[in-house]
């Protein structure tokens, strides 16, 4: 090393033209395609209101915001391939279902949380059920998937590998939206029909694609369940938000942001935070002096836990603490055991948001699947843990298996555009809640979040008051004395 | 401002420093001794946080039994890395190295996964919080800070004080020269390596007094992303360098961070970060070698 | 006009004055030598004369040009070419590879193709008899092979000074000898200057040079003819003095 | 450019042959055709960052950023045409000529500061870089922020519903292809010229190499940002395939470590190695993950290890050097 002395010149004059054609380049070009490229959101959205038949009787109202560029957008058509009458001269012995799913990586717990609700729904189709009734016959499903190790490069290599190789009849996605996004185009070129469980990005279906079709609730309806629950106990709250800089919590801020906007509501901290962050003590003491009545967080696994350990050391409290993912798993518990008491997690379902055959009698719309005691003992055998707690993803996951099958069904084909045409139109009840989906867009319109509460060492549904199990505590007990053993007791 | 919030803020800064500096020493001293870029230091990290959950979920045993424990561990585990693919590369590029760390630490994160699943896992250890003015200290991270502190002290005595020491670092000067004078030169690297793994895996388990929460099997990969540059500021090899970089980051986050909050940035904890990196960008302009290296 | 001057020239390195006012000059196609005990600074001067370090202060003079802040890439291009002590043969390449490289970027580097530095790496080879060994790797080659490589990789650099240092030490004394004449033919045949830099063999020296400076703990202390500098009894004293030191 | 007799350009026969070899598998089995774009992508980005890392044995961990830098050039391109209606093609040529000047403006900078270290030090002072661009775009907000950018709107809206398939599939494949041949071509044009034999002096000994009169610091600048320029046109096309991009996977560190890997399995410096080097983590991974879902990375770690244990040159590199005597060998593998 000694001699590099002498090629010690740093600013020559290559180099200085270098930085200042680097330092224009990135602010000029930089603020330039900012802004061109930035979806014109607020500015021009176009809010519509879909009826909405809720779980009780009355009728309620969900709020959609559309993008405006979707509008003007070459509208999609629905496929209107003509349903065959008559049966094909041969049926196939099964019923192929194909999906790349993260096993391992950075989305792997939940990837293999929902493989395993996945797993148990086509167990449950092919014993229970008898198989997809089709054409007079029966025919069992079988599923076909690989590990996509949560990259982009792999699920768009084993997306194609499934249709063309393995000859699959249709395709659940990936999860997590990045993943989904790389998908969406192989799929559409082999017009597979996609049936995303794991994406909540809206964005995904404001792209154009018609063979896609959205199970759960999109990401910017996550938290205004929650924003209606405090309403409800809370007059004029001021809130503090924060969220991770990902695309799915992106979306559940934004939710939030015009939901409160809409309502009028102050948001009096609203700050994002980087995916890999190690502490949140600054966070915490710009928000502390506020004195804000609720917490509304965007929030993954590790940086859930870590603001709730560190909130916890602080002190900081609030009568209402809104968290995504990290408390609707029994993990979270775990790690902090009483001090987990009155928080609340947005869910797509949890074990005891009873939705039963009679619900959906009552309200006419059809029943198809198991029970969730039924659900729950299954997915039990397919982890072989006796105790486990199926999470809201693996509910997804299964859901989008039933869904799939009453529409090969009522469609009495296996053409992924017959069966979509009828995925638009259908309207069903499971136990993971309604489905019912915008036709053009497939965005899911009648899948409702609710809310659960950690009270006394279960994670009980408490939003909405139709389906609650147990009344929302708040304000939830502070941290000192959650620490001295109080629990969030309605 | 009030001065209770810029006091707190510092020692805060200092306690995370000092953790992001224990992270960055192992890996600097493996590159100081055995000139091997030790990608799995990360892995090694997410072992020796698993290791404080399982004592402490199964045998009830503190974080701080813990760290003997992850110690001697990974001092066996380096020895014996060392001795079964390590030892066969010392000489040969140092992107051979690279490769076969790159294949360790897939491997170990994978036994991980297999072992525990993917699970964020995490436990409640707590001693208590220390009052600084309106804002809360706890002590197990004061305490994380102070081993992470003292062990740096102590590698340092052991470095330049014993007779092992001083093999150590005539080895890390010039092999040859250790070997012409007697010294059985794949011992010392053994050792080196085992002591940069012992350190990595007690690192694992100082972050766990920190931050008990979010245990799974991809922990490490941020801190070794991070250590990495930390190492480059204060100097690749130096002990002392790679302390003192991780108390600049530590500090450097708390303190720009209100600045940028003050700023109405979107995220301002990722321009604190982006400032970092700038800073040591800049640095690098004027010392190419880092702070403590010449 | 010499080829090639030094003036007062001191290089520092920390605390240590390595070179101190250092002055000398090589008229073209002339042969000098510089000789020293072990640490007189010797190598630093030719470290400074091509370019690896640039001296604190002084001034080099090459074809009347200053090039004391250029680096040693451009020098190469000018003609100053350099063998090292310990041999620096680039070693995952061949040995024809390794005299290319000489002949591709030393003087003729703008007015040659890699084929026409492919003849020229093969002609050197030939010369200094290495041309069957010509497809081995250069990491194969032993410690005297590598002697030559260095010389024939400084002389497809067709240059206009060669700078040889220590070129044969350690040597039989009948390679020596042979060695010397191949340098001495092929330096007078394109008129080369010559700059070996010697420590103990200095039988090789009162064959081979013109004039000598002797350079002892960083400053020349003698210089002149040959025959002059040998029999000044200051010399035996730098030698033997500085082995009564106990400096190896 | 090149003259000679054809025995000495075998490698560069046998390398064309293979990408030929690839295109007809890739067209007469297209229920493989992604596979094989993605091993065309691998051998593209490993064949450019051969010329950078193999030829002058030079780490640089932050090399993500160019790749990342290509993405968002092209995202960027796409989005400003889709909105000032440029036509596709303009759309695509926009994109490549954005990724071309982030790409070979930040490898300008970057070149500038950091070229000066070696080995190591070089190595681990580029990882900041990655980091830095990716914390600047979403702290400061600027190309979407965190959002990311997605165009597959836009890519709907230029190339009209039908020509979707085409913007997604067809036209990044090609042009990865292309790319693929592109820079084998130029890392062998690079590896016979010139300055291939000053770039590989660089890598032996640099200060010899300075001695000799090789200008160290203008090649290894150049050769950097060749390498930079090509990946990031690589990037470019990659962006059509995954239609969202966003920064946290834009520049990330693990595709750098994947690139050098890839690199120095099949040999550093070698024109054959990137090829043998793709082929053999993209086959391996893709199968094992077939056969195996859930093991796969457990065996490919082992299987890694014993590849850098035996061959600790990479593949092709320690065949060579243990085949070396033989003058057929010599002129076979490059």
């Amino acid at each position: 090393m000694s001699s590099s002395q002498t090629s010690g010149k740093i600013f020559t004059p290559l180099t200085i033209t270098l930085i200042i054609i680097m330092l224009v380049i990135g602010f000029v070009g930089g603020y330039y395609a900012s802004a061109v490229s930035r979806p014109s959101a607020p500015a021009i959205t176009y809010t519509y209101s879909v009826p909405y038949t809720s779980v009780a009787t009355q009728t309620l109202y969900i709020e959609r915001t559309i993008y405006q560029t979707l509008l003007t957008s070459p509208p999609a058509t629905t496929p209107t391939t003509p349903k065959p009458t008559t049966p094909p001269p041969t049926l196939p012995s099964e019923i192929v279902i194909g999906m790349a799913v993260p096993l391992t990586g950075s989305q792997g717990e939940v990837g293999t949380a929902g493989f395993n609700g996945i797993k148990a729904a086509i167990k449950w189709v092919n014993e229970r059920y008898g198989g997809v009734h089709l054409f007079g016959k029966t025919i069992p499903l079988r599923l076909v998937y690989y590990d996509d190790e949560s990259s982009k490069d792999k699920v768009v290599q084993y997306t194609e590998r499934l249709i063309t190789v393995d000859k699959v009849h249709f395709l659940l996605s990936s999860y997590s939206s990045p993943l989904v996004f790389a998908q969406a185009p192989i799929a559409e070129k082999y017009n597979m029909l996609l049936i995303n469980w794991g994406g909540a990005s809206d964005l995904i279906h404001l792209q154009g694609y018609k063979m896609i079709v959205m199970v759960w609730t999109p990401a910017s309806l996550y938290m205004t369940q929650a924003i209606d629950a405090l309403l409800s106990v809370k007059k004029d709250p001021k809130i503090v938000l924060i969220y991770k800089d990902d695309e799915f919590n992106r979306m559940v801020a934004g939710g939030v942001r015009n939901y409160s906007k809409k309502l009028g509501l102050q948001i009096v901290y609203d700050k994002a935070y980087p995916t890999d962050i190690k502490d949140f003590t600054p966070y915490l003491t710009s928000i502390a002096p506020l004195k804000a009545d609720a917490l509304i967080v965007g929030s993954h696994f590790a940086d859930g836990q870590l603001l709730t350990r560190q909130l916890a050391d602080q002190e900081i409290d609030f009568g209402f603490i809104a968290m995504n993912i990290a408390p609707c798993y029994t993990d979270y518990y775990k790690a902090f055991g009483n001090l987990a008491e009155g928080i609340i997690c947005p869910s797509h379902w949890e074990v005891g948001a009873s939705y039963t055959p009679e619900i959906a009698s009552k309200l006419g719309v059809e029943w198809f699947g198991p029970t969730e005691e039924e659900f729950v003992a299954l997915y039990r055998e397919i982890v072989k843990d006796p105790t486990a707690r199926p999470p809201y993803h693996a509910a997804s996951g299964a859901a989008a298996v039933l869904i799939l099958v009453k529409a090969i069904e009522k469609a009495q084909s296996l053409d992924p555009m017959a069966v979509r045409k009828v995925l638009g139109e259908m309207h069903l009840i499971t136990f993971f809640g309604e489905y019912k989906i915008d036709p053009v867009t497939g965005i899911q319109i009648a899948h409702k979040m609710i809310l659960v509460q950690w009270q006394k060492g279960n994670l009980v549904v408490v939003w909405p008051p139709e389906v609650a199990k147990s009344k929302l505590v708040f304000p939830i007990p502070t941290w000192a004395e959650k620490k001295a053993g109080k629990q969030a007791t309605p | 401002m009030d001065p209770g919030l810029i006091i707190f803020l510092f020692l805060q800064g200092l306690v995370l420093g000092s953790i992001y500096g224990i992270v960055a020493v192992g890996l600097s001293l493996i590159f100081g001794i055995a000139r091997i870029i030790n990608l799995s230091h990360g892995a090694l990290i997410m072992w020796g946080a698993y290791t404080a959950l399982t004592f402490f979920v199964g045998y009830n045993l503190s974080p701080l039994g813990s760290l003997f424990i992850a110690i001697v561990v990974g001092l066996s585990l380096g020895a014996s890395i060392f001795y079964l693919v390590l030892r066969r590369l010392i000489g040969a590029h140092e992107l051979t190295t690279l490769l076969a760390t790159f294949a360790l630490s897939i491997f170990l994160e994978e036994i991980a996964r297999l072992n525990y699943g993917l699970d964020y896992r995490g436990f409640s250890w707590s001693l208590g919080v220390v009052k600084i003015f309106d804002y809360r200290l706890t002590y197990s991270s004061i305490l994380a800070g102070v081993i992470a502190l003292s062990t740096v002290i102590i590698l340092t005595l052991f470095l330049y004080k014993t007779r092992i020491g001083s093999a150590l670092r005539g080895v890390a000067q010039d092999p040859v020269g250790a070997y012409i004078c007697g010294i059985d030169v794949n011992k010392i690297y053994a050792l080196g390596i085992g002591i940069g793994f012992g350190l990595a895996m007690m690192s694992g388990v100082i972050i766990t007094m920190y931050n008990p929460t979010g245990i799974n099997p991809y922990l490490g990969a941020p801190y070794l992303l991070k250590s990495f540059v930390i190492v480059v500021l204060g100097g690749l090899g130096s002990i002392i360098g790679a302390y003192v970089g991780g108390i600049i980051f530590g500090l450097a986050e708390v303190v720009l961070f209100p600045l940028y909050d003050y700023l109405h940035f979107h995220s301002p904890m990722s321009m604190t970060l982006f400032t970092e990196f700038v800073i040591l960008l800049i640095l690098l302009l004027i010392r190419p070698y880092g702070l403590f290296r010449r | 006009m010499h080829l090639l001057e030094v003036n007062n020239v001191t290089k520092r390195f920390g605390g240590i004055t390595a070179l101190k006012n250092v002055s000398l000059y090589i008229d073209s196609g002339e042969k000098i030598a510089i000789i020293g005990p072990n640490g007189s600074g010797k190598t630093t001067l030719f470290n400074v004369i091509n370019g690896v370090y640039i001296p604190e202060d002084g001034r080099i003079i090459y074809m009347g040009r200053d090039i004391t802040k250029l680096s040693a890439h451009e020098r190469a291009k000018l003609g100053i070419a350099r063998a090292f002590q310990i041999t620096r043969p680039f070693p995952g390449l061949s040995v024809r590879e390794n005299v290319m490289i000489g002949a591709l970027f030393g003087t003729l580097s703008e007015k040659i193709n890699t084929r026409e530095a492919l003849k020229i790496a093969d002609e050197m080879l030939k010369l200094v008899g290495l041309y069957n060994k010509r497809d081995e790797l250069a990491i194969k080659l032993t410690g005297p092979e590598r002697k030559l490589l260095e010389l024939a990789r400084a002389l497809a650099m067709k240059p206009k000074i060669l700078l040889l240092d220590e070129i044969v030490a350690g040597m039989p004394p009948a390679k020596v000898d042979e060695i010397v004449d191949l340098v001495k033919n092929v330096a007078e045949r394109e008129n080369i200057a010559v700059g070996v830099m010697v420590e103990h063999v200095i039988r090789a020296v009162i064959r081979f040079a013109e004039r000598v400076y002797v350079l002892d703990r960083g400053e020349i202390v003698l210089s002149g003819k040959v025959e002059d500098v040998m029999r000044n009894p200051k010399l035996r004293e730098i030698y033997l003095g500085t082995r009564f030191k106990g400096g190896v | 450019m090149i003259k000679g007799k054809i025995i000495d350009h075998t490698s560069l026969i046998i390398m064309i042959f293979s990408y030929i070899i690839i295109w007809m598998l890739k067209t007469s089995f297209p229920e493989y055709s992604q596979m094989l774009t993605l091993l065309l992508y691998y051998i593209a980005i490993a064949q450019a960052y051969n010329i950078f890392l193999g030829m002058t044995g030079y780490v640089d961990f932050g090399y993500v950023s160019y790749f990342g830098l290509g993405l968002y050039g092209m995202a960027l391109g796409v989005s400003y045409a889709s909105q000032n209606n440029l036509s596709s093609s303009e759309a695509i040529i926009l994109g490549m000529i954005l990724s071309v000047i982030l790409a070979g403006s930040v490898a300008g900078v970057v070149g500038g500061i950091a070229l000066r270290l070696r080995g190591a030090f070089f190595a681990i002072a580029t990882i900041g870089l990655s980091q830095a661009l990716r914390y600047l775009i979403e702290g400061a907000k600027i190309w979407g922020g965190a959002e990311g950018i997605i165009i597959a709107k836009d890519l709907r809206k230029l190339f009209g519903e039908e020509g979707f398939s085409y913007a997604t599939i067809i036209l990044p494949d090609t042009g990865i292809f292309i790319l693929a041949v592109a820079t084998g071509i130029i890392m062998y044009l690079i590896r016979i010229s010139r300055l291939g034999y000053g770039l590989l002096a660089i890598k032996e000994d640099e200060d010899a190499a300075k001695v000799f009169g090789v200008n160290t610091t203008l090649y290894k600048f150049v050769a950097f940002i060749i390498s930079a320029v090509l990946t990031s046109l690589v990037g470019s096309m990659w962006t059509l395939k995954v239609t969202a991009i966003y920064p946290p996977e834009s520049f990330n560190i693990t595709f750098s470590v994947e690139f050098i890997v890839i690199v120095m399995l099949g040999g550093g410096g070698t024109v054959l190695g990137p090829l043998i080097g793709a082929s053999i983590y993209s086959l391996s991974k893709y199968y094992l993950g077939v056969y195996l879902p859930g093991l796969q990375l457990t065996v490919f770690s082992i299987i890694l290890l014993l590849i850098v244990l035996l061959f600790r040159q990479g593949i092709v590199g320690e065949l060579r050097s243990f085949l070396y005597k033989h003058e057929i060998v010599r002129k076979i593998i490059r």
